[in-house]
């Protein structure tokens, strides 16, 4: 038993229960954030520095602040919906959908065993310099697209928001 | 429970994973307010990527980071446009409670 | 030519009342027609009393009750029967304009009387009249017919007096905001 | 739509409300849809006051008034009562009015100034002019004993002459003065950032102005030439020269380069006035020739002279007694102010702090 | 209501932030520079314009108008005669007398037929305006140099006649009374020319010293 | 040996341990005398106009998404940039690939800044 | 074991360290404005006054806390901590020296030479705009509220031009780790110029410094607690140790800032043209290191007080049309003239 | 009214020497971290500015900080007249002030009224909330306010912080001091 990992397991299954059931969205979405820390100490340990700071600077450091940017201009505190979906139905799917994926993704565990096998991780493994050698040799091509991904995200957003409703 | 024995191994992450990908399924079908759907779909996609680290580490093999970058941009971009589209919703709903959604056009 | 003979040939038949101390020059004219008076004294081309330099009501109270006790106390007047009815006006409403023209003051002046406090704004023809009529029926209860925001500007909204009155004593009668107020 | 306005709530206590004024901003995020100033948190009841006091009595509550500049308070007030009862001033007394109300207007300027450097973020300059004020307290000090509710002059005259080192306290206190100002000018006037924030916020054209009842430096900035000491003469201000400096657009930055430029012309004129009253001999007259107790007839009048922050009008109405029977202060910045929603609405929240303290709005004479 | 458009032109260096703000810390270094060698020479607890209250105080005109007091004559009378014509004057109505006839026997402790059993002003109330000094046609209540008057309570801050008249005794001693003001000047009078040779050491007196900064 | 990550986890958890510390000391040492009104809002003195619960301006969100996008562009070209010197002896592609990275995302910008997204009104 | 001893005295030490440069900073703020403005600053607290953070502290310690009744209590309380946190922990990965040798065993004076150091800054950075954020919000005062939108507007859009410029710095250094970047810095360049960052890198200097001041939320990027305009900002609401939090925060978070810029832009330790370890003993040459790049800081941080009080601030959003318009291109121009130079000179 | 300000004139008995010690070290700390929430409303609060200018720089006992936020100021510095409008104003921000706190009143209008007997101003503020120092003057010079504030250091130190908490602490659960 890895105490660290532990210790992390918990702290990102806690903060995403909390996630889920938390009343209002911005407490929510501190959940989240604790959930993201974790596992990027995850990654830290799983030899990936590199993906771990990302894991922080860009979900924590970004794409969240994005979403607490919004939930401070949209919630109202005030406005106090329910917090579950009314449709009864919903909620159950929801708990058996849920309940089954996880369940389908655990059997899967049961052959893993059989298929990885730990190789023996070299020197230098997940250093930043390796990231980049790979990431330019192998996947130009990704790496362009995703930036105009990107490019075509901000247009379909600047133009959605200031479209006039 | 003998596959769990080795709990800090590749198996106590993929267990992880698909704990938090299930609880993000989970949330993301039963809550209403939808800024809270996107931060399900966010734990949902962080579970991949917990998944992908895993493998990478446990196969030495660094495409998995690599995969995680790009998923990173696939998040954003997803999350830029969503929320776009939720505050153009939300001017005419004036809620973000998605059972208010309900409309196909506006 | 003076500024006295230009008012009155501006102003004509609208004047009740001229007099004009240490230079300062007062018209009085009817409180129904003061809008049209002050258009006519802006637009008069040798007056152009085009500013509004102050705007402020007045009450008359005290100094129509003293000519009586000096009546009692001299000797001329006989008449110790003086009606209240036959008192001017009480308040009265002091428009000093300004031209920026020939640099020439003058006040114009309405009377109002105590029933029927109502006069018309001139909030139209100068915007800078929009706070003193405000004061004036904050301090006065002078109500101006066509202000568009007409409320106490002094003193606070349920303030139950008109203090600068001549019978409202100096040291208040003891109104006092209360502490918890709003909430 | 869904959005909504926020209403924020600015002042009394706030920083950059002086304490006593108070707006109720509609905003739209930074935006201002909606300005409502609210006033009457310093009103004080001087205009009732003065019908209880003789007219004596009333000069040290003048001071009360504008108390970044209580002298040419005094000054107005006192020369209503003169017009009132026909009192002709000597002329010694006019030249001491003059230097003391254009060292108090420098010391106006410098608050206003200083003040709105601060709201802006610059603090130094505030105190380089402070202290420089300093002095000009000083001086008032000096003269009749105190520095800033100065209870300057008497109704006929001044109580006192120039103490004896004036002259020299003023050279050397001159070049000290104009660094100052320099400074203030050198670190704000072109400034990228401060002309940013200054430039083009809440600018208002001269029609609108003279409608709302425009006067002083805040008119002037509007592009209107204006100034009372020059087209209403008064205290001999038409035997001095001095230039009247105007703006264009009626900005932030207008108003307060023209109140910098007002600055240096205030020290022209204060140099040329103590040349003149050099030129006086000692034993000339202070004092107009009144009589104890100071009784005005029936009658009524309006004198204004150009405070620092404008045309600085009483009205007066005697009934023969030794009291004022209606006193009526016709203060610059009530003029002002009530323009301010019209002038901040559309701009920015940031900017209503600016605008605010670009017009110098004193509560003290605001709300009397 | 239109606003009116605002065009006005950078200049290059204007345009660029960085000249301006340099500048602008020069101005500021000098400061710092100046105040930072006064403190190296004079100590370290020195600006030259500054003035440290409680120990270094600054010299106050002669004629500041602070705490006031009841002065008494060459002799050690009181001058006060209890006429009210400072309490009369007085806009803020601070000043509440009590006159006393004077009896048999106590006329070397008065100067007048009259005194004053009790001299009350009430401090807080009053505005240090100076007019009860000017009202005063026996010189009896002149306001003198004391500024320090903070206290705890409203009763503290009522100034009684020993009080008052330990007030002028302090000043005497320390030699710091007012000097007299001759009388101003005034048109037309006779006595204006009177009034006129023995002008030269009028009020305020001092060449302007304790106009100096600092220690 | 020590990596030097579980020292800085050791820095953070001292950080955290200190800044509880502060509160928890601040907490006891304080004086608590609820009194009313002392925990109303403060709005410059005067009651509560409307709640502050309420919705601000949406303006504030485009430079959220702008941010978003720029940031993980800036992210992604890091992996590169630590590279570059490496791999830039294989001849410029890598340059090229720098800079068709660093048009697209001024692509972007240009398109915000003509859209007015940066812009308050 | 032995690594751990090291590391944990290196930890605390780095940490009272930083404690103590934050005090002795309001101290000097205090003092250094006082004197910019011909004033004194406060000098009855012990000798020069230095005792009066001491003061302030104690102050904050022992005042009330009050929760206001329409705060979000969690919230509310999570945001100091939220905003102190990553304050703190950002240190750990700038080195504050070279190297010293005690015992035949070396030491570098560094708490943790990481391979992602440089991002590791960045994420930090990041963090902490959820301290303001949660902070503001969970007051629910409006100035709060709009002081915390302001500043995360304004964090998150300098944020950009800021890891622009850094990545020009990467592109030359190569490295993420902040203490080989200095060791990069020795020595000369082009024959006279000492091998520092700034020579090789102004203009990404300039915009660093920019952005390090809206990241500080310092003049003229104090927006989000214009004292003038909404009060004291996300922090209005906050009395006590939490206020104190904040206020001590910003200014470790000054002091970061400076040691980075010694570190990416003024050659950290080295002195140029002069080789310390040639003439100086082990331990020596370490104290003398840590010396050098703590006087380089210390520069920084006078100029972090002497820009605050000379310059008026800006407005909302004039500070975001700087940002996208002026420095996000500038950056990009420096990062594209960085790399076609590497790429030329390769 | 001022139900806090005067309670510790009994004699203490001492609670050893580290209370002591202690209470010292907390008085030490309020007394020269004194933050003023300057609430200047007239002619008072410009006096007040100079003494915060360059000339008498009250930064120099520690109250450079003006805080606007009464969560933290320890000191309202009430410089100027206080009408009746403003009364509630003026009482809500000494409510949200946080312990320990204290009151200036600062000139004539403050602390009595002044020469504006009428019928809109509040004749002084002590009122409404309680006032440790006045300060006469219309207005104070710069020098009387630093006076004041050196009278309300005075105060602080003769303040017992810890003791007055036991004594609190001793009223509500019966009898228990708490030692510490
Ligand atoms: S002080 Fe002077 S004026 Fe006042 S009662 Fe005495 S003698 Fe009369
Ligand atoms: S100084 Fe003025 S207020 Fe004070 S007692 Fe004399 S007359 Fe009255
Ligand atoms: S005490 Fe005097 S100076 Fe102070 S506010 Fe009142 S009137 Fe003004």
């Amino acid at each position: 038993m890895d105490p660290y990992f532990i210790v992390f397991f918990i702290m990102a299954l806690g903060a995403a229960i909390f996630m889920i059931t938390a009343k209002d969205a911005l407490p929510s979405a501190l959940g989240l954030l604790t959930v993201f820390i974790a596992l990027s100490a995850l990654y830290l340990h799983l030899s990936a520095p590199l993906v771990a700071i990302f894991q922080v600077s860009i979900y924590a450091g970004a794409i969240l602040v994005l979403i607490v940017f919004v939930i401070m201009l949209l919630t109202v505190p005030s406005e106090r919906f329910q917090l579950f979906q009314r449709n009864m139905s919903y909620r159950i799917m929801g708990a058996v959908l849920g309940a089954l994926m996880t369940a389908l993704l655990a059997i899967g565990l049961k052959g893993v065993k059989d298929i990885i096998y730990k190789r023996e991780i070299p020197e230098g493994f997940g250093h930043p310099h390796l990231f980049g050698d790979f990431l330019f040799r192998d996947y130009l091509l990704h790496f362009e697209v995703a930036s105009v991904l990107l490019l075509v995200a901000l247009i379909g957003a600047i133009y959605l928001s200031k479209k006039k409703a | 429970m003998g596959d769990f024995t080795m709990f800090n191994g590749l198996t106590g992450y993929i267990l992880l994973a698909s704990l938090l990908f299930g609880i993000g399924a989970i949330g993301f079908l039963t809550r209403r307010n939808t800024l809270i759907l996107f931060m399900c779909v966010e734990l949902m996609l962080n579970a991949v990527n917990l998944m992908l680290v895993a493998f990478s580490h446990f196969r030495a093999d660094m495409a998995g980071q690599v995969m995680v970058l790009f998923i990173y941009a696939v998040a954003a971009a997803e999350v830029a446009v969503g929320l776009a589209i939720l505050i153009a919703l939300f001017r005419h709903v004036g809620s973000v409670d998605v059972t208010r959604f309900d409309a196909l056009r506006w | 030519m003076q500024l006295l003979e230009r008012i009155k040939g501006c102003l004509g038949g609208l004047i009740i009342d001229i007099s004009e101390f240490h230079g300062d020059i007062a018209v009085e004219v009817d409180r129904f027609k003061i809008v049209e008076a002050l258009t006519r004294l802006r637009d008069d081309e040798s007056l152009s009393m085009n500013f509004l330099s102050d705007l402020f009501g007045l009450d008359n109270k005290a100094f129509y009750e003293k000519p009586k006790k000096k009546a009692k106390k001299g000797d001329a007047e006989g008449e110790e029967e003086e009606k209240p009815k036959e008192l001017p006006p009480r308040f009265e409403v002091v428009y000093l304009l300004l031209s920026l023209k020939t640099n020439e003051r003058m006040m114009v002046k309405i009377r109002v009387p105590e029933d029927d406090l109502e006069v018309s704004s001139v909030t139209s023809l100068y915007k800078a009249a929009t706070w003193p009529e405000r004061e004036a029926f904050d301090m006065f209860g002078i109500r101006f017919k066509g202000h568009p925001n007409l409320k106490r500007l002094l003193m606070w909204d349920d303030f139950p007096a008109y203090p600068l009155r001549k019978d409202y004593p100096l040291e208040g009668r003891g109104e006092e905001r209360s502490l918890v107020y709003g909430d | 739509m869904a959005q909504d306005y926020v209403k924020i709530n600015i002042g009394p206590s706030h920083p950059a409300m002086h304490g006593t004024l108070r707006v109720i901003a509609e905003t739209d995020g930074e935006t201002i849809i909606n300005a409502e100033p609210e006033i009457g948190y310093l009103h004080r009841g001087v205009e009732k006051l003065a019908e209880s006091m003789t007219y004596h009595q009333f000069i040290p509550v003048t001071d009360r008034l504008n108390y970044c500049s209580a002298i040419p308070n005094n000054v107005a007030y006192e020369m209503a009562v003169e017009k009132l009862m026909g009192i002709e001033v000597p002329e010694k007394a006019q030249l001491i009015r003059v230097i003391m109300m254009e060292l108090s207007r420098i010391s106006d300027h410098i608050v206003c100034v200083g003040i709105l450097g601060v709201d802006i973020g610059a603090l130094t300059p505030f105190f380089y002019l402070f202290i420089q004020r300093e002095t000009i307290y000083e001086m008032f000090e000096w003269y009749n004993g105190s520095r800033l509710t100065n209870t300057f002059g008497r109704i006929g005259g001044v109580e006192a002459p120039l103490f004896p080192g004036f002259e020299q306290k003023w050279i050397e206190f001159k070049p000290e003065l104009m660094k100052a100002i320099d400074e203030m000018d050198k670190l704000l006037t072109h400034n990228r950032i401060w002309m940013d924030r200054t430039i083009g916020t809440t600018a208002f054209s001269a029609e609108d102005a003279l409608n709302w009842g425009f006067t002083g430096p805040c008119l002037r900035a509007c592009g209107v030439k204006r100034d009372l000491r020059r087209d209403e003469p008064y205290c001999m201000y038409d035997k001095f020269e001095f230039d009247i400096p105007v703006g264009k657009y009626g900005d932030v930055f207008d108003r307060y380069w023209v109140r910098m430029i007002e600055m240096y012309e205030s020290i022209k004129i204060i140099d040329q006035a103590i040349e003149m009253y050099k030129a006086l001999p000692d034993d000339a007259p202070l004092m107009a020739k009144v009589p104890k107790i100071l009784k005005a007839s029936e009658g009524e009048i309006y004198s204004a002279i150009e405070s620092p922050n404008g045309e600085l009008g009483f009205y007066l109405r005697g009934d023969g007694s030794d009291k004022p029977y209606r006193l009526k202060i016709r203060p610059p910045c009530y003029m002002v102010y009530q323009a301010f929603g019209e002038l901040v609405n559309g701009e920015m929240v940031a900017d209503l702090i600016a605008c605010l303290s670009s017009l110098n709005v004193i509560a003290g004479e605001l709300d009397r | 209501m239109g606003k009116p458009e605002v065009k006005r032109d950078y200049t290059l260096g204007e345009r660029l932030y960085l000249v301006e703000i340099v500048k602008g810390l020069g101005i500021t270094w000098k400061h710092f520079m100046k105040n930072f060698r006064a403190s190296l020479q004079k100590g370290p607890h020195t600006v030259p314009t500054c003035w440290q209250y409680p120990w270094d105080k600054r010299e106050i005109s002669p004629i500041f108008r602070g705490e006031h007091m009841l002065l008494l004559d060459e002799e050690g009378r009181e001058k006060c005669v209890a006429c009210g014509m400072c309490q009369r004057v007085c806009p803020a109505k601070c000043i509440t007398i009590k006159r006393g006839k004077v009896k048999e026997g106590e006329e070397a402790k008065y100067a007048g037929k009259t005194y004053c059993a009790s001299f009350e002003i009430d401090l807080l109330r009053c505005i240090f305006c100076g007019l009860c000094e000017e009202a005063c046609n026996k010189g009896a209540i002149v306001l003198g140099q004391g500024y320090e008057l903070a206290d705890f309570s409203r009763q503290a801050c009522v100034a009684d006649k020993k009080r008052l008249i330990g007030n002028f005794l302090r000043a005497k001693e320390e030699g710091r009374l007012k000097p007299k003001r001759p009388p101003v000047p005034v048109a037309g009078a006779k006595d204006a020319k009177a009034a006129g040779p023995q002008k030269a050491k009028s009020a305020g007196g001092g060449q302007g010293k304790g106009l100096k900064r600092g220690v | 040996m020590m990596s030097g990550f579980e020292t800085i986890v050791m820095y953070l958890g001292m950080s955290f341990v200190a800044v509880m510390g502060m509160l928890l000391i601040s907490h006891l040492l304080g004086p608590f005398r609820p009194k009313p009104k002392k925990t109303t809002t403060y709005e410059c003195g005067v009651p509560l106009l409307d709640p502050s619960e309420k919705r601000y301006s949406v303006k504030y969100f485009l430079v959220g998404v702008l941010f978003l996008v720029f940031d993980l562009e800036t992210v992604l070209i890091y992996p590169l940039a630590i590279e570059y010197k490496a791999l830039a002896q294989y001849g410029w592609a890598i340059f090229i690939e720098i800079f068709v990275f660093v048009a697209v995302l001024l692509l972007g910008l240009v398109y915000a800044v003509k859209k007015h997204a940066i812009d308050w009104d | 074991m032995e690594a751990w001893g090291v590391a944990l005295i290196k930890v605390v030490f780095i940490w009272a360290w930083t404690l103590i440069i934050a005090t002795l900073m309001t101290w000097v703020e205090r003092r250094g404005s006082a004197m910019i403005q011909d004033r004194l600053g406060p000098n009855v607290c012990g000798p020069f006054g230095i005792l009066q953070p001491l003061a302030d502290g104690i102050k904050l310690f022992t005042k009330e806390d009050i929760v206001p009744e329409k705060a979000k209590k969690i919230l509310f309380a999570l945001g100091p901590i939220m905003f102190a946190l990553p304050a703190f922990s950002a240190y750990a990965v700038i080195p504050f020296g070279d190297k010293i040798v005690i015992g035949g065993k070396e030491i570098i004076l560094q708490v943790a030479d990481v391979n992602i150091g440089f991002l590791y800054i960045m994420a930090i950075g990041a963090m902490s705009v959820y301290g303001i954020v949660v902070g503001g919000w969970g007051s629910n005062n409006k100035f709060s509220i709009l002081g915390g939108l302001r500043s995360t507007a304004q964090l998150i859009s300098y944020e950009v031009p800021f890891g622009l410029a850094l990545l020009s710095v990467v592109i030359i250094y190569g490295t993420f780790s902040l203490r080989e970047i200095v060791l990069h810095q020795q020595g000369t360049f082009l024959g006279f110029l000492p091998n520092w960052g700034i020579f090789k890198q102004p203009l990404g200097f300039i915009l660093f410094i920019v952005t390090a001041y809206c990241e500080a939320n310092r003049v003229p990027f104090d927006l989000p607690e214009a004292e003038s305009e909404i009060v004291a900002g996300y922090h209005t609401e906050y009395g006590s140790m939490r206020l104190g939090l904040y206020l001590f925060g910003e200014y470790v978070n000054m002091y970061t800032l400076s040691a980075l810029m010694v570190t990416l832009y003024f050659g950290g330790w080295h002195i140029p043209y002069i080789d310390m370890s040639k003439f100086l003993g082990p331990v020596a040459y370490g104290i003398a290191s840590f010396l050098v790049f703590f006087l380089k800081t210390c520069f920084f941080l006078w100029l972090f007080v002497w820009v605050r009080w000379t310059v008026p601030r800006f407005r909302y959003d004039q500070v975001m049309s700087l940002g996208w318009k002026s420095l996000i291109p500038l950056a990009l121009l420096n990062l594209f003239i960085t790399a076609f130079l590497v790429q030329l000179t390769i | 009214m001022a139900d806090n300000k005067d309670n510790n004139s009994g004699v203490i008995k001492g609670p050893g020497w580290i209370l002591t010690k202690l209470e010292w070290l907390i008085n030490w700390g309020r007394k020269r971290s004194p933050w003023p929430f300057p609430y200047g409303t007239a002619c008072c609060g410009i006096e007040m500015m100079a003494t915060l200018a360059s000339g008498y720089d009250m930064a120099r006992f520690g109250a450079e900080r003006v805080s606007f936020s009464p969560r933290q100021a320890d000191i309202l510095l009430e410089a100027g007249t206080i009408t009746k409008k403003m009364v509630p104003v003026l009482r809500r921000i000494y409510d949200q002030m946080a312990e320990p706190k204290w009151v200036i009143a600062m000139g004539a209008c403050a602390c009595s009224g002044g020469v504006f007997r009428s019928y809109s101003t509040l004749q002084g503020i002590d009122k409404v909330i309680p006032v440790d120092v006045y300060i006469p003057g219309c207005p104070p010079r710069p020098e009387g306010l630093l006076y004041g504030l050196l009278k309300i250091i005075e105060r602080i130190e003769k303040d017992h912080p810890l003791y007055k908490e036991a004594m609190k602490f001793k009223e509500s659960e019966g009898g228990r001091i708490c030692n510490f």
